[in-house]
């Protein structure tokens, strides 16, 4: 166990698209600490709020930790307000990862919104397979496709689908992902699956993987208090694993996304 | 000299008294990296029950003004896990422990009351008769002053442990139910556990929280949980571990002078792990600056204004 | 084709269903300045009382985590002056006006019943039976179910007025007071009054306020006033008039969802006089955008989940 | 009846002392009706905070006010963090002000601490009667006078007492008081006092005033929710009007300082 409580400097804060904003915060320790997949909880000092909030680890320079977030409700538009320089506390780094991909292995990377920010530190980590790594990005309309040129500039494939076509195919994400899944059917059992986004998105991807036997990781979202796993608020329900199922003595139990997730086997999730 | 923060509970004898509140520290271990657990008095496990429970489905938790919803349902893998996987982390570290015990028939209490007692490490027990979120059980006893009785009286056959009835604020008149608590022979009582609320996702026109309404917690309750304390003070002569709402040094000063003889911190270790801590550092602060040199001489200092 | 907003409580017609809380809008006119007085359903009177009242000493308020303590203790001219002094105004300018009610015993609620309905511009009363800041009446009926079921009986019989009886939140089943209200003839119900609590100075180590405790109101007690009006709402066929800790559109709207008739907006008014004006254009926008054409519609639409 | 409720922009933002501050913000409407007693309620949007805080308006130039504060607790403390540019919301003015002078009425102005910036308006407003007005400024010690600089500059006369003897008198203002309306004896049917403070120096002042038959209106300070004169939180005991003994049916009673007061008539005022 490796997080820490810290309160941080915003060192940069930079909008970056229609509501979408980037906020570094310079913290060596997290700079140090933090693998893809990974999240932190950040908390503004003296607002009108009592929780935290999730946000996902996009990037990692020198000291500086960078995270990429949407305006959707009160947290993330007060922090859309606070200035270089105002303070955060930020309790991180926390949850598990993306699975380290095996050096011939093909990466299958789907993201949607605030989705793609914990893909792109991914594929940034393990940059060196970034020709192994195909990227498609799902969102509603040209506003919302974020970090296609940053994905590309990593050496990554690119491809972009939105519901009503204003940016690459017209449709759902998860018909480039059958697509890939198609092209590269000679390594079929060489290709790994990272999904995070919405989790209908999710659901499909899910499904997929589960059709085509290729693993698929992906990571969710649920409100979160403490994310440290104690509040017990975060949970999906899931299948047992083996040990699970002898000491709960049932098949299915709930899931802490914190601490046991984000990141969870396709497969392992059911869909309520 | 020196400046005496311990304190004890019945049987029970407490380092110093800032505990930390059943749910919201889960068993320690999780916390080790972001809180100095060496500083807390004690650590009141998740609500236990007799065999694992899974809990509700999410959407379990809601942050509403100051507060929260929950609707966990008691979620846990059961006495026995405990015993075998969690006490024995407790016990290395020398974290006094509190077992907090949730059954939906008192057969079910006296069985917990009654494993636990023969578990090593185990410092005391935490009766919930106050859970807002089980179907059956939980909040029952806590609101029916028969049911309360029967309870108790039964749990306290079962056990020589330090024995603390966890009170609901849901009721009416808290102060018969405190006196209940002592009539039957408890060493403390426990208040508050959280208040039943609810939350309304307007565009959905649903509960937020699939359990419908679930137990409001954190700063938001904080006047009414010390005024339910100062009441049962007026009412029992049993130790208070009062609770409900704590955020700082000066809401756990709220708690000790309206008569709480330790206090516990649920929600706010959720945002910040490091406030045991802060608190047992501010308490000796206080002491030192207002010419105290134990805790217990503030217990109960309240000087009411003349009129 | 437009959206009606207008409401139904017994014989009063409301233009809409948003009005301002007892003790929280004074008599309107001093609100003339900060608020939009012609966009308000009604103004509710500060509570009232047979003879002038000068209340308690200072301290009388406290700040608290999204809330505040209040015991102000019915400061009011007495009901005479409201008729002779407020009431005119509230009539010259159209603003509907229902009159909170104060009995220290049963004949001076009867009193205030008779001369209020003998007032010309009342349009209704709502008893509170639920003042925690008085030594006598005040909450005492709204925690004994004999005592609510005897005095709202006796008042019933003293007016033709739309009778509104407001229910204390510190009960265990309010369904069973809300049962009362309905049982004697009332037209309907409103809830919540403020939860008792307290707050403490810790370093003179007394209470805040002079009364030691005071009513809690505000955004912190909204998520139990919703569960509360949902609940009253399942034990009752009568209109509801929902309070507590309204500070939004969203927040008006959970109320309506659960099952309010009206709302009713207390504490917000102290810190944004605009807010009714605001939620009553809310709701409109709301009902256009869902395709309602009437706020009834919305009136116990929560639909719950299936499990 | 003449308060708005509006959202103003910081102006200006400046320390003066050792935890003084004076904040200017942008209001016409404000900078226009303000009167010298008057007040107004300032909330800081998004705070942790349910109400606003009431200071007075300590000056107004062109349609820049001025309001000066000591950092006490979370929300001076808050607003002291804002900076030029943020928003406060503000409802104002409020209350009553001070009396006009007559053209032949000698001024003796006793303040202490925050209790100043409200005695400075009313001397600024009435500046060409100055050299009739005597201040007279109560402080703990040296760190805790302010405006003299300012008082002087307007052409008023100025004395400082401290607790400490570290500027001016070692003692209490109230002495200075007594030996101003010794030094003008002559002149003591032309003295009015208005004073602003700490309550244990406005119920010696009070006390004065009564004695030796002065004139003497206090601005007085309690927790305010509203300042509108709806939630009746504000209140001193103070001996009833004729009228309202009439209707009242009794001596005494409640008196709201946010619309009653804040300025209330010395000998009114019963102390608990
Ligand atoms: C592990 C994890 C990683 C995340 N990473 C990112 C990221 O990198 N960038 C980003 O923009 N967003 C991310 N999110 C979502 C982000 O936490 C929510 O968008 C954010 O909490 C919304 O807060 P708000 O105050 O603006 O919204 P509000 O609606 O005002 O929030 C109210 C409450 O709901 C919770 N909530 C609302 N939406 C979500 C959601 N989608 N997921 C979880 N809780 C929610 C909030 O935490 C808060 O408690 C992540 C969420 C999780 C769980
Ligand atoms: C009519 C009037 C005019 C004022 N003018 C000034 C001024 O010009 N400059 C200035 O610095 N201060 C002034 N004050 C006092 C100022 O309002 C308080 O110092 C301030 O509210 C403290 O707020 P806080 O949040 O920092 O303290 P906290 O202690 O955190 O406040 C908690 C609560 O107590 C109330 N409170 C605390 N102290 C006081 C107090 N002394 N008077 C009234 N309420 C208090 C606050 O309003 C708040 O509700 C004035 C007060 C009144 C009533
Ligand atoms: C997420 C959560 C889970 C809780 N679980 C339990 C529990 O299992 N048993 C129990 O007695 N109380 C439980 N509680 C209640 C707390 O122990 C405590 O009584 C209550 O939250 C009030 O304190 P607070 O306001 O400091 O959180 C829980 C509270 C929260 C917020
Ligand atoms: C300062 C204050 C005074 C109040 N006075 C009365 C009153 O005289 N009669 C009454 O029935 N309720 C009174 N109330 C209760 C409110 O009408 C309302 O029921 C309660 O405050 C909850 O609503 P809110 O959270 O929106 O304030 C008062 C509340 C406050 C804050
Ligand atoms: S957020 Fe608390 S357990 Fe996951
Ligand atoms: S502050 Fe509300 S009446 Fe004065």
């Amino acid at each position: 166990m490796s997080q820490q409580q810290q309160t941080v400097l915003i060192s940069s804060h930079t909008q970056i698209g229609e509501g979408y904003y980037v906020v570094g915060v310079a913290s060596p320790w997290l700079a140090q600490a933090s693998q893809p997949g990974q999240f932190v909880m950040c908390r503004l000092p003296n607002a009108n709020l009592l929780w935290g909030r999730a946000f996902s680890v996009y990037d990692v320079v020198g000291d500086e930790v960078f995270l990429l977030y949407k305006v959707m409700g009160r947290g993330t538009s007060l922090l859309s307000e606070k200035k270089v320089g105002e303070q955060l506390e930020i309790i991180g780094p926390l949850g598990n990862t993306f699975s380290k991909p095996k050096p011939d292995q093909f990466l299958l990377l789907v993201g949607g919104g605030v989705g793609l920010p914990p893909l792109y530190f991914y594929a940034k980590t393990y940059q060196e397979q970034a020709s192994q790594m195909r990227v498609m990005i799902g969102a509603r309309d040209k506003e919302n496709v974020i970090l296609e040129e940053e994905f590309k500039a990593l050496g990554c494939q690119v491809e972009v689908s939105t519901d009503d076509g204003s940016a690459g195919l017209k449709g759902l994400v998860t018909e480039l992902l059958k697509k890939a899944i198609r092209n590269n059917s000679k390594i079929k059992d060489k290709l790994l699956i990272a999904s995070c986004g919405p989790n209908p998105m999710l659901k499909a991807v899910s499904a997929i993987g589960i059709e085509e036997k290729i693993p698929t990781e992906i990571s969710m979202e649920e409100s979160m208090a403490c994310g440290l796993g104690v509040c017990i608020g975060c949970v999906v329900k899931t299948h047992c694993s083996p040990e699970q199922k002898e000491e709960l003595k049932r098949d299915e139990t709930y899931t802490r996304l914190c601490c046991e997730g984000p990141v969870l086997e396709g497969s392992r999730v059911i869909w309520e | 000299m020196g400046i005496n923060l311990s304190v004890q509970l019945g049987k029970l004898k407490l380092k110093n008294p800032v505990t930390v509140a059943s749910g919201c520290f889960g068993y320690a271990q999780e916390m080790e990296s972001v809180a100095d657990l060496s500083q807390i008095g004690a650590v009141i496990s998740k609500g236990l029950t007799l065999e694992p429970r899974i809990g509700n489905p999410s959407p379990r938790i809601v942050e509403t003004p100051s507060g929260m919803l929950n609707a966990i349902g008691l979620q846990n893998d059961g006495v026995d896990v405990f015993i075998k996987k969690k006490l024995p982390y407790l016990k290395e570290n020398n974290i006094q422990t509190i077992a907090n015990i949730n059954g939906s028939t008192i057969e079910e209490y006296e069985q917990l009351a009654e494993r636990l007692s023969g578990a090593d490490g185990v410092g005391a027990l935490e009766v919930n008769i106050s859970c807002p979120n089980v179907k059956h059980g939980g909040i029952e006893f806590g609101v029916d002053p028969k049911a309360c009785e029967e309870v108790l009286t039964r749990i306290r056959k079962k056990t020589g442990l330090t024995l603390i009835a966890k009170l609901s604020p849901n009721v009416t008149h808290i102060q018969e139910f405190a006196k209940i608590v002592e009539g039957v022979g408890c060493d403390a009582v426990s208040l508050v556990n959280t208040y039943v609320g609810m939350a309304v996702d307007v565009n959905k026109r649903k509960p937020i929280l699939t359990n419908i309404t679930g137990g409001l917690s954190g700063p938001a309750i904080r006047p009414l949980a010390v005024r339910l304390t100062w009441q049962v003070a007026q009412a029992v002569k049993i130790p208070i571990l009062g609770m409900g709402g704590i955020n700082s040094v000066q809401d756990a000063l709220e708690f000790f002078i309206v008569g709480a003889t330790a206090i516990s911190i649920g929600t706010a270790n959720f945002y910040n792990p490091k406030l045991s801590a802060e608190i047992v550092a501010g308490l000796e602060e206080y002491l030192l600056k207002h010419n105290l040199n134990d805790i217990s001489q503030l217990t109960g200092s309240l000087e009411l204004n003349k009129k």
